[in-house]
């Protein structure tokens, strides 16, 4: 069986940077695949060419079988491809409920027709989307912030609310760009049971994470980027302790 | 140094921050830390005079600061490295250093800026890529840099650690203490609360906008509630 | 105590128009108060009822439709601009109110409607003078400017039309827009068809504009205007530029140099002081159009002896000898302008800043 | 040729027009992120205050400066008692603001001047220049030195001042700009009266060729709002080049191929920018990193 | 505007209702004029507050699909002798086409290109109206046939009145429950985050397209229906000062607010005849009056109001207002 998402040697450039050089990686189904390196390496124009927000200017992507390098990003999604962004892409005057309900996107059935006409159809789709959005809420623990407006929302609540909004369509990919920035320990300790909970639910999630107790917690494979390259890839076990990855990334702890 | 003293604050109809009080001594490096939405930010950002305060006073070595719009608050002394970075993001990185400088002599300013670039030497490389450019990581360490080519007196870091790869997590850390060594009295907000409360003097424990404890940082470190709330693991 | 009579009008008092509405606003203010100072009209005294339609044939809708139903006036005078005038057509004949309109556009009364009439001059009469001077002096090439608004258009039209009458080539016939700044390109093109004479269709700022710009370019053409810039602003405007130009006014402008036997010449010099003694300038040739309609209403209203519609509709189309600002009229079931060809109009020249009529 | 010479000075001077026109959205925009629709307003007050002042007695130089001054205050009043009061406005409620100041000043110079066109004498005689057979009105040398003394003056605020570089950052992001203790209110103001007081000096020097009136301000704004979009809209020298580009246009389409529709010139190539180069000519696109 | 569908059909029919005694306690049909004037804008503003105020998109060219509606009425009516409901359905088509074009070409871009691109449209729209002598009438405009259905010819103000309200109503139902559908809050979410909302698997340019064209459609309606309310069109209708004119009712009515976009209508539809005896300084005035709106009410007056309402609420609670407003909004619990 094809892997669900397939990079083949990707490549971009911004002007003299070099951001990805020849990048491939391949994930399955209910796997936790973890990209780490140092600032810049690359890790979120990796998820920018894989969700179309970049053009790939080399390289391919494949998403459940289907050559998707030049497809734009709602294509993607439609495979089932989801993502959260390092930098908030939250709709900021909606409420976080809204927020939650238009992740349901592409599992709503309206279109311009039959939302100018009104049918009853609409509101019945509405209500039910509602209601999958208050448990996704309850979730991430924002139950009582539905009504909120999400742009007013605190960081680390925002942070959250991305993740519910993307889970909202049922993904079969979700890339987590640093899920746990802005979370302390314990609130971090709880994302790593719900990603776990999505994995065990089939969904592939690729997750760029500075936080290295979560990533070696909960990844089954990784990949660590260094200048745009592969710098090393395996088990969390394989990666700590490759001397090339401490030397450029892990550094020494400090605790 | 600092000293707050039963400030409220928040947005419009929204009180996110509520009599706190609270005192940074000269030198001292104090955190912050408080579960999501407790007010941390808003705290910071009250202070600097950025959001209106509603009640209370701050005071720096002083000098009373209440009344005074956030420009004159940095003339004061008192910088604000703010959450999310916020660069300027359509300019150039030396620009963004600059302007941290902005009411500073350019002779000061070209001192400093050195200083800036040798503490994050990606910086130098970059210094004509668009601040807007960069990575997550590098944005960060231009925020810390820009704030302190205003050579502050007193520094509130919302969040520095954030984003950064464990290599810089360690690195900006050891800068805040340096900072620290070298007299600046600081203010540090972070979530990664067993990293700052290891390096910082004192803590106070913000719950949905009051101070619900505080004491030396070894006792918060060690306060059985605080471990299961806030350090996790 | 009899109701007062109530004169309803609006006027582009403000807008690209705003140059014919001011003075016509202006001048009905005058005499309104001014005839209710003597007494008022058959006993009764007048009410005005203005509004500034800003040239807006929506506006000039709604505050027609103010007029006959909230303020429930006698008789509507208005319509600085053709365009409103057109527009409000529908609605003073379907309630039945005699209307006067200060625009100079023939489709106003051409076909005679019922309630509607006008005061102001056609435009056809004023470059049917211009050509016949033109023929005059020997003249067969003329090129046309004007602006793109509905009063230059309405001129451009009939100077195309009746130069094919009179036997006039037009050379050229060049258009710029209402708030152009500039209109050297014009006037070059206008030069290389090499005509004898221009004609200029305009008013306000453009029309000061295009005899500065004739002026800079083409100073050897002898140019004519018609009446829209019929005032001593434009003269003091154009700052020189408009010596030696030709432009066919209504008499106001040249009240003094009429003969004393004009039967005209009271008429205008008395409403030329009273306008300059209130406003501290002197009137522009289009204010007189709304004198005229003003004092052709009230004076149907006499002979009708009351303000019952259809009788002051009637005494209105029995004007006769009416001396006026613009001329002389006399309205009947087929014309409802009643101007004559030869009252109507002077063609005056500019010479030292001053009008000067044309012998 | 001489025909081609006489468009061309045709497009230069009503380039120069637009262009001082132009600068003044640029700046706004370039502070507030809003369109200024009361710009055309101060090119007015620039006239009308003028002739104001002439008719005081005052000399040339003096009535001008003072006009150029008194549209200065008021874009400071507007930016202080209006805009600055909406707090929180969004960039459509600024727009809207502008909108308003704008009639209350047509209708201030109303009130006060009255509905009459008014002029004042060209600053250095009547009588065309002769250029080659073509002939241009000395005034508007008059009009281009203002515009070569504003692209300067623009040049060096932005590149050379420190005020320039704090205006560039409060566009780029008034939050950061008010942490790192910029004084952003006062940039505001600044850019305000700069913008007013450029307008003005335009009012001031085209006057003469184009005369004012109170309601001379809304078709001048709208040509100005097109120079500024053609050139980019956040940058006051493209605006300038915008305005001159257009102007030419206008005067060569309506030279050599019918004045009919010169006045949709501007309009259409607006368009063709749109479709071909977005960000105008020297705006600059931010990059957007997600 | 999240509060659920029945509740704001009830406002609709309350609306519906109001509309239909106003004819029986309006005075004179003065007041039948501007209302016939307040539904028509409020339809355009109803139309344009789904591109700007969900959307996010400005446009300053909606005059000119209101211009094209009034003219395609005018001109098919009394040139070509088409019986005026198709006439009106023409006048849609040719709005939507242009409209689709001009989507296509400029709507994938971001910012204030919307706003440029329509603003030069519309210009040039109303250049057209005013030069196209022959077809137009030109600057002077031209005169529309009554209103006529199945035969049966219209009189009046009434006639007018009856259909603005109607069209009215209308758009309002429509625009509610468009908005509180999937489409409106795709449409909402692209308003704020372009990148987000493309990510979610919204096709950004079709549904960018489509609001374009439907909220030009509501302004032809209005136009063809106020050129057979006036019975005459004028180039103006499709003018700049129009366009901005339109934006103005949205956002002192209040942006993402339908009714809102009846409110802004109405009061700047109102404005000028209220101030209408004040000569002079009639214009300062309604700069001045726009101004304060704005400074008092930044969010419009429909959604400050509601937002005092909810504040006024929230005072007279048990708990106050404060100890909803931090346990309200935190994850605690
Ligand atoms: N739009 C862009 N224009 C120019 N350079 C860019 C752009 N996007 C990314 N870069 C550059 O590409 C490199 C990789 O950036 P990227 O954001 O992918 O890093 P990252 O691995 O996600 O880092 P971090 O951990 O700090 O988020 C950086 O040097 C960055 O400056
Ligand atoms: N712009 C805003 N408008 C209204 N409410 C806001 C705004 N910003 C924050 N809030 C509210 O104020 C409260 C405190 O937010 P704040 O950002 O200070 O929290 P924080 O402690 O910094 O959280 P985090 O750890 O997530 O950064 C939250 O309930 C939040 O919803
Ligand atoms: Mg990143
Ligand atoms: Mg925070």
């Amino acid at each position: 069986m094809a892997p669900l998402l397939d990079i083949h040697a990707v490549g971009v450039s911004f002007g003299g940077v070099r951001a990805l050089d020849g990048v491939s990686f391949s994930t399955e189904a209910g796997r936790i695949f973890s990209i780490i390196g140092p600032n810049g390496a690359g890790k979120t124009t990796l998820f920018n060419v894989i969700s179309g927000a970049y053009p790939a200017q080399q390289g391919k992507v494949v998403i459940a079988g289907r050559d998707m390098t030049t497809a734009p990003p709602s294509a993607r999604a439609a495979l089932g491809l989801q993502r959260t962004f390092q930098n908030l892409q939250i709709f900021g005057t909606m409420t976080a409920l809204e927020n939650v309900m238009v992740g349901g996107h592409l599992r709503q059935r309206t279109g311009f027709p039959s939302a100018l006409l009104g049918l009853p159809s609409v509101a019945a789709e509405s209500r039910a989307m509602r209601r999958r959005a208050t448990e996704l809420l309850d979730l991430f623990d924002l139950a009582g912030l539905g009504g909120a407006v999400a742009g007013e929302l605190a960081y680390g609540q925002q942070k959250r609310l991305e993740i519910a909004r993307a889970l909202a369509c049922e993904p079969r990919i979700l890339l987590l760009d640093e899920p746990a920035a802005g979370l302390n320990p314990s609130e971090t300790e709880d994302l790593a049971n719900v990603i776990r909970r999505l994995a065990g639910m089939g969904i592939a999630v690729v997750l760029v994470e500075h936080d290295m107790r979560l990533v070696m917690a909960i990844s089954d494979e990784l990949l660590v980027l260094n200048f745009g390259r592969e710098l090393a890839r395996g088990t969390p076990a394989e990666v700590s302790s490759n001397p090339a990855v401490i030397e450029a990334y892990l550094g020494v702890e400090v605790d | 140094m600092l000293r707050i003293e039963n400030l409220t604050g928040g947005y419009g109809r929204i009180i996110a921050v509520r009599d706190v009080s609270l005192t940074v001594g000269a030198g001292e490096l104090v955190a912050v830390i408080g579960r999501n939405g407790a007010g941390k930010s808003t705290l910071l950002k009250t202070i600097s005079g950025v959001q209106p305060s509603y009640g209370g006073s701050v005071r720096l070595g002083g000098q009373e600061l209440t009344r005074l719009d956030p420009a004159a608050r940095v003339r004061a002394g008192l910088a604000h490295v703010p959450e999310g970075r916020q660069l300027f993001g359509a300019l150039s990185v030396e620009d963004n250093l600059r302007l941290g400088a902005h009411h500073r002599s350019v002779a000061e300013a070209d001192a400093d800026i050195e200083q800036q670039f040798d503490m994050f030497p990606v910086l130098r490389e970059r210094r004509r890529s668009q601040a807007g450019a960069l990575s997550g990581g590098q944005q960060q360490m231009l925020a810390l840099g820009r704030a302190l080519m205003a050579a502050p007196r007193v520094l509130m870091l919302d969040e520095p650690s954030m984003g950064l790869a464990p290599q810089l997590v360690a690195q900006i850390l050891r800068i805040i203490r340096t900072l620290k060594e070298r007299g600046t009295t600081i203010l540090l907000v972070e979530q990664n609360a067993r990293a700052a409360l290891a390096i910082a003097d004192r803590a106070y424990v913000l719950e949905t906008g009051r101070v619900a404890l505080e004491g030396p940082a070894s006792d918060v470190l060690q306060n059985p509630r605080i471990k299961d709330l806030y350090l996790g693991y | 105590q009899q109701r007062p009579i109530r004169i309803g009008a609006f006027t582009a008092t403000t807008g690209g128009a705003s140059f014919l509405g001011d003075p016509q606003e202006k001048t009905l203010r005058l005499y309104v108060d001014k005839i209710n100072k003597a007494g008022g009209v058959l006993g009764r005294k007048l009410e005005l009822f203005i509004y500034d339609s800003a040239g807006d044939a929506r506006q000039a809708v709604t505050y027609t439709r103010r007029l006959i139903e909230d303020n429930e006036v006698d008789i509507i005078i208005g319509g600085s601009a053709t365009g409103e005038s057109m527009a409000v057509i529908p609605i003073v004949e379907e309630a039945q109110i005699p209307f006067i309109s200060l625009s100079g556009g023939n489709v106003v009364v051409e076909p005679v409607r019922k309630w509607v009439f006008k005061t102001p001059g056609s435009d056809r009469m004023a470059v049917s003078k211009i050509y016949t001077d033109m023929k005059a002096r020997g003249f067969s090439k003329a090129a046309v400017i004007s602006g793109d608004g509905g009063f230059d258009k309405s001129c451009q039209k009939e100077a195309v039309t009746v130069a094919k009458t009179m036997g006039i080539a037009i050379v050229a016939d060049e258009v710029y827009a209402q708030a152009d700044t500039d209109m050297t390109p014009q006037f070059t093109r206008i030069a290389g068809a090499k005509p004898d004479a221009i004609v200029g269709c305009g008013f306000g700022l453009g029309g000061v504009i295009t005899v500065r710009n004739h002026r800079q370019i083409t100073p050897q053409i002898p140019l004519y205007f018609t009446h829209g810039v019929g005032s001593q602003q434009f003269v003091e405007g154009a700052r020189g530029a408009a010596e030696n130009v030709r432009i066919t006014v209504s008499p106001l402008l040249v009240a003094e140099q009429l003969d004393d036997s004009d039967p005209q010449k009271k008429t205008l010099l008395e409403y030329t002081k009273e306008y300059q003694e209130k406003f501290g300038e002197k009137p522009a040739a289009f204010g007189g159009f709304s004198y005229d309609a003003l004092h052709i209403a009230l004076a149907a209203m006499q002979r009708a002896g009351g303000t019952d519609k259809a009788k002051v509709r009637d005494e209105i189309e029995r004007t006769k000898n009416f001396i006026g600002i613009d001329g002389i009229f006399n309205m009947s079931p087929t014309d409802h302008m009643g101007l004559d060809f030869n009252t109507a109009f002077r063609l005056t020249e500019i010479k030292n800043n001053g009008w000067h009529l044309v012998k | 040729m001489v025909d081609f010479l006489q468009f061309l000075l045709s497009g230069i001077t009503r380039g120069s027009i637009y262009g001082l026109v132009g600068v003044g959205f640029a700046l706004i925009f370039r502070s507030s992120h809003a369109i200024n629709f009361a710009q055309g307003e101060f090119v007015m007050i620039g006239g009308m205050a003028t002739v104001f002042f002439l008719t005081l007695g005052l000399p040339l130089v003096l009535a001008a400066a003072g006009a150029v001054v008194a549209a200065a205050l008021i874009g400071a009043l507007l930016q202080r008692l209006a805009i600055a009061q909406a707090k929180n406005a969004s960039v459509l409620t600024i727009i809207i603001i502008t909108i308003g100041a704008g009639m209350m000043l047509r209708g201030a110079a109303e009130i006060v001047m009255g509905r009459n066109f008014h002029s004042y004498p060209a600053f250095s005689g009547e009588l065309p220049v002769d250029l080659l057979g073509a002939k241009m009105q000395s005034q508007s040398l008059w009009v281009v030195a203002a515009l070569v003394l504003v692209t300067i003056g623009i040049h060096f605020f932005f590149a050379r001042t420190r005020l320039g570089k704090a205006v560039e950052a409060t566009f780029s992001n008034r939050f950061a700009a008010t942490v790192i203790g910029i004084n952003v209110p006062r940039i505001l103001i600044v850019c305000f009266m700069l913008s007013a007081a450029i307008g003005a000096l335009g009012g001031v020097v085209m006057t003469p060729i184009t005369l004012t009136h109170f309601e001379l301000g809304v078709p001048l704004a709208l040509k100005g709002f097109c120079a500024a979009i053609v050139g980019g809209l956040t940058s006051p020298f493209g605006a300038i080049i915008g305005g001159l580009i257009l102007g030419l246009s206008e005067a060569f389409a309506g030279g050599y191929i019918s004045p009919t529709y010169q006045e949709a010139v501007a309009f259409v190539i607006i368009i063709a920018m749109l479709i071909f180069r977005p960000q105008g000519l020297f705006g600059r696109r931010a990059v957007e990193r997600v | 505007m999240t509060s659920d569908t029945p509740r704001q059909l009830i406002a609709c029919a309350v609306l519906a209702t109001a509309l239909a005694l106003l004819p029986i306690v309006a005075p004179n049909p003065y007041y039948l004029d501007l209302a016939t004037k307040a539904c028509l804008a409020a339809v355009v503003c109803i139309g344009l507050n789904l591109l700007s105020g969900y959307a996010g998109q400005l446009s300053l060219g909606h005059a000119a699909f209101f211009g094209v509606g009034a003219y395609a009425s005018a001109i098919l009516c009394a040139k070509v002798g088409i019986t005026p409901v198709v006439a009106m359905l023409a006048g849609c088509l040719i709005s939507a086409g242009i409209a689709y074009v001009m989507a296509r070409t400029v709507l994938r871009l971001k910012g204030h290109y919307l706003a440029m691109a329509t603003l030069a449209f519309g210009v040039i729209i109303s250049i057209v109206l005013n030069r196209e002598v022959a077809l137009t009438g030109g600057p002077d405009g031209m005169s529309v046939p009554r209103f006529n259905l199945f035969g049966y010819r219209t009189t009046g103000v009434w006639a007018g009145y009856g259909l603005a309200a109607v069209a009215l109503v209308l758009a309002v139902r429509t625009a509610i429950v468009f908005v509180n559908s999937r489409v409106g809050r795709a449409l909402r979410a692209i308003g704020d985050s372009e990148v987000a909302a493309e990510g979610l698997g919204i096709d950004i340019a079709r549904y960018k397209t489509g609001v374009f064209v439907i909220s030009a459609v509501f302004a032809s309606v209005a136009g063809s229906i106020f050129a057979h309310a006036d019975r005459f069109v004028s180039p103006a209708e499709a003018g700049f000062m129009r366009s901005v004119e339109f934006v103005a009712m949205i956002v002192i009515g209040g942006l993402g607010s339908v009714a809102g976009s009846i409110v802004g209508a109405t009061l700047l539809t109102l404005l000028p005849q209220l101030l209408a005896g004040f000569d002079h300084y009639r214009h300062f005035l309604t700069g001045l009056i726009l101004i304060l709106i704005m400074i008092f009410m930044p969010a419009g007056i429909v959604p400050t109001l509601l937002a005092s309402g909810r504040a006024l609420h929230d005072r007279y609670r048990p708990f106050g207002r404060s100890a909803r407003s931090v346990t309200g909004r935190t994850s605690e619990g």
